[in-house]
């Protein structure tokens, strides 16, 4: 019984989470106009219930998301810098090439989200995502692109809260 | 000259392109890009010719009757695609060709 | 002044070199992407012809939408003919060199006659502007193209849906398309339509309800809810996964069957088609408008996936 | 000009270098995989630094949220379909360039 109530309330306030989130988006939208809730109303219901479907609940720690933003920021202005350096160098310094990384990240969105980060760290391009095995492509293999790889992955699995299974496979 | 002048006189080069490919080319689906084509030109000779007007506002009756142009060419081209398959798939052919008559 | 010249020479002759590339290419993939490169630059061409309305929806509709349904028809001819690439020679209809002279004769006559016609016109005339403007505070809404689609122009609109209709009827009366192999969709395509969908409906209603007053309306909003559609059926989603067909057809003919009833009504009580009372034109429009948006996206989905509905489904 | 208004046309000049490097990238680079690490990482800082530029300039906060949502979902939508596109053409079989 107690865990039935309790399962209730984290719907509730999951719910509740989704219907101020999109409220936002439409005010950002609007530019906070009175009159746009005859429309924005329906309009967020019919979100709310899309999403319910579609997207299951994004258990994240909220305390580890500023640290992840200002990563992502510093790695991802190192990429661009870094890629930007390559070709705009008139020899264009360049060896890639396609490695196999298996993810110790649990499957779904952690691995899809770490996949998307990849493609914007520096000199990693994802290429596949399939069974746990992630295809990554480098831009200069001399790169210390492991490493890179790692911290993603670990990043990414402490704002999931989720833990990295197979800690010893890759040694 | 007029720089709503030159989009007209675009818009008349896009149809005479279309045309030309329209009649030209055998394979259906070229033929369906040109017939898109030649719909871009009208629209964009309509489209110029309302912008004639001495402020800053164009005729929008134009305006109108392109935006309502646009989603009758996307279903038309929908509607013609899936009758290339079908063609294709009795024929083996996507072009039509006199050859076939028998 | 001068810069914004060149822009436009720039802007016109790129329209015409990617027209022509994409009629001549031999490939038939490259031939697609180029005509959705034209696309996109027409946008650019209808934003400086002061057209907003049309540049939102050439960018949803012109480049996006039908360059979507023309890359599924060439996989769909690739899988029929076991062939990876469709290179195709641009053989033409026929060979007779006289004959495409004569042609290309016949046509640059018509171009310097049609040019002509263009170039002699007056060079200023209101057309029907100043008619809409004196008009405009009795349509119910202040964007003059929303108050020509559904007030002055209302039949237009309510002609379009029907066409939109006969389309797809067209297309399942043919039997539509046999359907597609139903692979997962990669977990990052699944993802990315997942989350994407909810935010697609948000925008698709901010179009609808800024289209009052500024560029925007039905034809936008639908097109960008038929793009989430769209993007739903790419990640292996079906429609009757989740609700029975009837809700389908509910949503393709509620923007016609709206038209219809509205019509007749304002026929009964106005004595005219489609002719509202002003006082409650604005939320007759917005009505109208909605139900527009929703029959707009399925059938533009609908017309995507070109699948006939499954008989088997209802019983 | 104020202080702001430079530092925000640093930013737009910026911004566009990127894009600039992107586009060469896009013409110089060997293969389709070298050629979406240029348009991924080089578009997005470059719209990143436009989008700090166009924020110091917005007149309310609401602007700058919105110019924000652009750059996420720019972010999320440019990460998604490169990663496809990359899928697709390993599935295509086309190799990677290598020197």
């Amino acid at each position: 019984m107690i865990v039935k109530i309790e399962k209730i309330k984290y719907r509730l306030l999951d719910i509740v989470l989704r219907i101020l989130l999109f409220s936002i988006l439409w005010l950002i939208l609007t530019n906070g106009d009175p009159s746009s809730w005859l429309i924005g109303a329906p309009a967020i219901l019919f979100a709310v219930i899309a999403s319910t479907r579609l997207v299951s609940p994004v258990p994240l720690i909220w305390s580890e998301v500023p640290g992840f933003i200002a990563f992502f920021l510093i790695r991802s202005l190192a990429a661009g810098a870094d890629v930007a350096y390559r070709v705009l160098h008139p020899l264009m310094p360049i060896a890639p090439d396609l490695v196999t990384y298996p993810l110790r990240i649990p499957p779904g969105l952690p691995q899809v989200f770490m996949a998307n980060t990849v493609s914007l760290m520096p000199g990693t391009l994802s290429a596949d995502l399939n069974q746990n095995i992630l295809k990554v492509h480098i831009l200069d293999k001399e790169k210390n692109f492991m490493t890179e790889l790692e911290s993603v992955e670990r990043r990414v699995a402490r704002m999931f809260g989720v833990s990295l299974q197979h800690e010893g496979r890759k040694q | 000259m007029n720089h709503a002048l030159l989009y007209a006189l675009v818009g008349v080069g896009l149809f005479l392109l279309g045309f030309y490919a329209l009649i030209i080319h055998a394979h259906l689906l070229r033929k369906i890009l040109a017939l898109n084509i030649m719909g871009s030109g009208v629209f964009l000779v309509l489209v110029a010719l309302a912008k004639r007007t001495h402020d800053a506002y164009p005729d929008p009756v134009p305006h109108a009757m392109v935006i309502t142009g646009i989603v009758i060419a996307v279903s038309a081209t929908a509607l013609m695609l899936v009758l290339l398959l079908k063609i294709f798939a009795k024929t083996g052919q996507a072009a039509l060709s006199d050859r076939h008559k028998k | 002044m001068m810069p914004v010249a060149i822009f436009d020479a720039v802007l016109g002759a790129a329209l015409l070199w990617l027209a022509w590339h994409a009629l001549a290419s031999p490939d038939l993939f490259k031939a697609i992407v180029l005509f959705v490169s034209f696309g996109l630059l027409m946008a650019l061409a209808w934003v400086r012809l002061d057209a907003p309305d049309i540049a939102l929806a050439e960018a949803a509709i012109g480049a996006g939408l039908t360059g979507a349904i023309l890359l599924a028809t060439l996989a769909k001819l690739q899988t029929m003919t076991g062939k990876n690439t469709f290179v195709l020679s641009a053989q033409p209809a026929f060979k007779s060199l006289f004959l495409r002279g004569l042609l290309i004769v016949l046509l640059s006559g018509s171009a310097a006659g049609i040019g002509y016609a263009v170039w002699v016109l007056p060079s200023n005339s209101n057309g029907l502007r100043l008619d809409v403007a004196a008009n405009l505070d009795a349509s119910g809404v202040s964007n003059p193209v929303t108050a020509v689609l559904l007030n002055f122009r209302g039949y237009d609109t309510m002609l379009e849906m029907t066409v939109l209709l006969m389309a797809l009827l067209g297309i399942w009366s043919l039997g539509g398309l046999p359907p597609r192999p139903r692979r997962p969709a990669a977990a990052v395509l699944d993802i990315f339509s997942r989350f994407l969908a909810p935010v697609f409906i948000l925008v698709a209603a901010y179009l609808l309800w800024v289209g009052a007053d500024a560029p925007g309306g039905a034809f936008q909003a639908g097109s960008v809810l038929g793009a989430a559609g769209v993007l739903m059926l790419l990640s292996g989603w079906r429609p009757h996964d989740r609700f029975t067909l009837r809700y389908l057809r509910f949503a393709l003919t509620a923007g016609a069957s709206a038209f219809i009833i509205l019509g007749l009504l304002t026929m009964l009580h106005q004595g005219q088609l489609l002719a509202y009372p002003p006082a409650q034109a604005g939320t007759l429009i917005l009505l109208l408008e909605s139900l527009a948006t929703v029959s707009i996206a399925a059938t533009l989905a609908a017309l995507f996936l070109a699948e006939a509905p499954d008989h088997t489904e209802n019983q | 000009m104020t202080a702001t208004d430079y530092i925000a046309a640093c930013l737009l000049v910026l911004g566009g270098i990127f894009f600039f490097a992107g586009t060469a990238g896009l013409l110089r680079l060997p293969d389709v995989y070298t050629r979406l690490h240029a348009l991924t990482k080089a578009d997005n800082v470059g719209l990143g630094l436009i989008v700090s530029g166009l924020i110091l300039q917005a007149e309310s906060w609401l602007v700058a949220c919105k110019l924000l949502l652009i750059w996420l979902l720019v972010l999320f939508a440019g990460a998604s379909v490169s990663h496809l596109i990359a899928r697709r053409a390993r599935h295509k079989g086309i190799r990677v360039w290598r020197p």
